[in-house]
């Protein structure tokens, strides 16, 4: 059953070094916030998990947070590569972090997997692709009845999934609109859950197949408005594509990185986020 | 505007566009592909489905996205699924017609690497890897590819093959058990490459208007296979680079909002 | 594209004796309207699939047109057995029916699979559960990770699926709310797709993570409002109890039976469904 | 109203009411499950969540569906999923803790039968078949079961296994390696059942009030086990009595609106 709590409850409550967490969010309500504060509390050690790694773990890459990155695409959308995780794969900067590297169809099959509870997703994919000669987890199953053979993935599994979503209602059901992503797989497939949303409400108002997870099946909810920031959260805010943009000339060079962080990140706090999305808010 | 008066990048966007059909299934590509699958929607294929992996199906934005999730992409498509379900049941239930796709590095059989520049363990360049392009290669009836050509993208031998296209040409696809076309086109800023019927190399048919073999082959790593049949791509209209410009334009104004971040 | 027609057409056009054919509906939103038409158009020896074949499946296999079923629970809800259907298993009247019999977690899982082009469907099912004695595409597959063995089903993939549906707009795109069940998936699977509707609409007004079908994902819509009945659609007319257990009366004697499905059925339009939920429209 | 006045079919329903937690996820079966469920609700347990295989979860109807997805089901719900996603990440991914199924025949393991009486093939009675129940008995934490007593019913040798109670007896679940409980708990019209600890044989651990043991014995077609100490249950509270009366009212009301179809 959700509990209602700070973020720094929160993190200090469900995310431990060496934990497997994913902070997801496809473009839409990626969890900033949340991947802030477990700096701020010097999680280390981290197995990071995400389909479309962007700025936000190259900020955790760069600062030492993460052993190893499960990933599918890892860029800066529009934008281009992510500096702190080349450095960290191409030069050691702060260390090196181990890759295990997969296609998106594998990472949303396998998340989907471990929503349902499998060990293992199958799907038609990876022909004539070479990830799989150096993914020993890409492996194989053959179809009991044509005899075709798939490509199968291991489920994904974190200790703790955080997701940024638009709302809960008082009983700590949330609502998830607009692009969904994987964040319902992602929550379900994994032990514990930290939700940050824009807003708590009376009630969610929701369409009856909407997106949404009850409260009974996440750990924790913390209001955190503009916590997706500079993704976007639909209905609230746009992204501010301008931070992406920036973001390429201040992770370029590690000095300015680490000033960056020390300012935006680890002297902030997560209600600064509200004020990072003032002029981002939505006319609706 | 003069027919005549436009850049190799608007010529390379507009021959793009023309390949899709008004009743294509279109799996967009970032960037390049974004640009081109839009062009082909505001021109001569209104009713074309746009569809991209952040799980919008038949999205019409008035602008181009900055990333495959822009808001704009889900306010104006007819509907939008979770990724797991994109993938599932629109990619790999074989109900995309075409996959757009751009690349970092591109062989002549149209197999494609954005994974690493170098050994994979060391590489010189981590590049950010394939997202959806591998199981976009298998699944699409077709692809077809847009990128500006340099020697450094178009090379002999990829370093990575993050999608297959025709392996080592012949029936490589087929040998794989891979049912679908897998590339029939590819758009650079010069030229018009369509696949040998036999070796499927990619063979220049089409030439855009100015454009020499000696501009071809330089900006290219391998040695280029030209048509008997050469032709000459007709030059953009109108009314295709006024609808690029506009987009383009649109595009601009929308990106540069928001003021620069304080915290990214 | 979907193309818009009648239904007599959409059945002419789309449905054949000896096809595999599913009318789904889970509870809400039946085809009846779409199996009575293929009644009236003498189609036989159809492989009827659906997870819980009721009313309108006892009806098409007490007049003869069924050769085999694919389901995982057959029953009249909230009143008991099918006599049509019993009577054909225990009875072979009009003919003996062939029976291939799942769990609903197979077959829900085996139409996802067939939505997503996969030849089967693994999952952790059947366990200590005899089906798997009598069912011969009841198979298993082990985790090429963990070595856990699960069940196998193979995947649906119908000839053609009728679903009823609340609305389409004019390019053809659907729009199903509430109870969704496996319709979706049913028509995703399929070669070929009839869809009726309550109405045609300029805009669908759906939330935009609704559960639409487009229109090129479609073959044919047909305007048939009351096309449910006695099942309902959530937002225009109530389930029609009554009828239910109506029922159980009319398909208890073969001669009653024979009778009400020549007034109600074989002498019946399309059209007449309109009448029939007009006392059960809701106040909305 | 009189706290002995009430019915053994009343009682039942209470009983098994009283069973469930607020704090449980209940995947609930039609029929007897679904009212036990409900009075639940209504009474002692507010927050329990209740999930129809139909793809409601959380649903709160104001009177009981005569089908697994009665429109009332989807307004009264947190949410309403697909089918599949239902039996996938909800049933399949571990979240249920109690499902609550009826029985057509059952054993004194609590194996259930709802698919044939006699043979498979040729059957003397052709039942609805297994629907939800045979991965319902193995992924819900625990499995409560209620039906009303009869030597039809609650026989020696059930004539097919749709569902797995404890099979055999004593651990034959984990050799089948299912991890969960499996039928703990067994609310008839006369009595309160619980597996033995080692036998997991059904024992009678509660007589509801004014039944003997020979009265279990004549409508039970095994031989019954009755614990040492056996108690009383505890007859229906005037709270639960109105409540349950109130809900059957009000179901009575709303299942015969609408006039007899001409049409089914």
């Amino acid at each position: 059953m959700a509990q209602f709590m700070t973020l720094s409850e929160a993190v200090a409550q469900n995310l431990n070094s060496g934990d497997t967490a994913a902070f997801e969010g496809f473009t839409h309500l990626i969890p900033h916030a949340s991947a802030h504060e477990a700096l701020r509390q010097g999680i280390k050690d981290l197995t990071l998990v995400r389909m479309t790694p962007d700025v936000v773990y190259d900020q955790l890459i760069g600062m030492g947070a993460v052993k190893k990155l499960i990933f599918s695409y890892a860029g800066n959308p529009g934008v281009g590569l992510l500096r702190r995780l080349r450095d960290s794969v191409e030069n050691g900067w702060p260390h090196a972090i181990e890759i295990e590297e997969h296609s998106h169809a594998a990472m949303a099959n396998a998340y989907e997997a471990g929503a349902a509870g499998l060990p293992f997703a199958a799907f038609r994919g990876y022909k004539g692709a070479e990830l799989a000669k150096v993914n020993p987890n890409i492996r194989s199953v053959t179809c009991p009845f044509t005899g075709e053979e798939l490509a199968a993935a291991p489920a994904i599994r974190p200790d703790v999934t955080f997701i940024h979503a638009q709302k809960a209602d008082r009983k700590g059901n949330v609502l998830i609109e607009g692009i969904v992503g994987v964040q319902k797989e992602a929550v379900l497939a994994a032990k514990r859950s930290v939700v940050t949303v824009e807003e708590i409400v009376d009630d969610l108002h929701a369409h009856p197949n909407a997106c949404v997870l009850p409260g009974w099946a996440v750990t924790a909810i913390c209001l955190v408005p503009g916590g997706a920031h500079p993704s976007y959260a639909h209905g609230y805010y746009s992204r501010d594509n301008a931070s992406y943009i920036a973001w390429d000339k201040i992770a370029a060079d590690r000095d300015t990185f680490l000033a960056w962080m020390k300012d935006n990140v680890l002297d902030a706090r997560p209600e600064d986020f509200a004020d990072r999305i003032k002029h981002l808010r939505s006319a609706a | 505007m003069s027919d005549t008066d436009f850049t190799s990048n608007e010529m390379m966007t507009i021959a793009a566009s023309r390949a899709l059909k008004n009743t294509d299934v279109c799996f967009v590509g970032i960037g390049a592909p974004s640009a081109a699958c839009n062009i082909a929607r505001l021109t001569h294929a209104p009713d074309v489905t746009l569809i991209y992996e952040s799980g919008t199906i038949g999205t019409a934005p008035q602008v181009l996205p900055l990333s495959i999730g822009d808001g704009e992409l889900c306010d104006t498509a007819v509907t939008t699924v979770s990724v797991p379900e994109m993938f599932r049941y629109w990619l790999q239930g074989g109900r995309v017609t075409v996959g757009f796709l751009g690349a970092a590095q591109i062989d002549r059989f149209g197999n494609i690497n954005t994974t690493v520049i170098g050994d994979y363990d060391q590489p010189k360049t981590r590049l950010p890897g394939g997202g959806g392009a591998p199981e976009i290669a298998s699944s699409c009836g077709e692809i077809f590819i847009t990128l500006k050509q340099s020697k450094r993208a178009m090379v002999d031998k990829i370093d990575f093959y993050t999608s297959f296209g025709h392996g080592e040409g012949g029936d490589h696809r087929q040998r794989l058990g891979i049912a679908t076309k897998g590339p029939t086109l590819m758009v650079t800023d010069l030229a018009v490459w369509k696949p040998d019927p036999v070796t499927r190399e990619f063979t220049v048919v089409s030439m855009h208007p100015g454009v020499t073999r000696e501009m071809v082959q330089a900006e290219c790593g391998w040695t280029v296979r030209f048509a008997d049949k050469l032709e000459e791509t007709p030059a953009p209209t109108g009314i295709e680079l006024s609808t690029l410009r506009d987009l383009n334009a649109r595009t601009k104004a929308a990106h540069s909002g928001g003021k620069t971040g304080e915290a990214a």
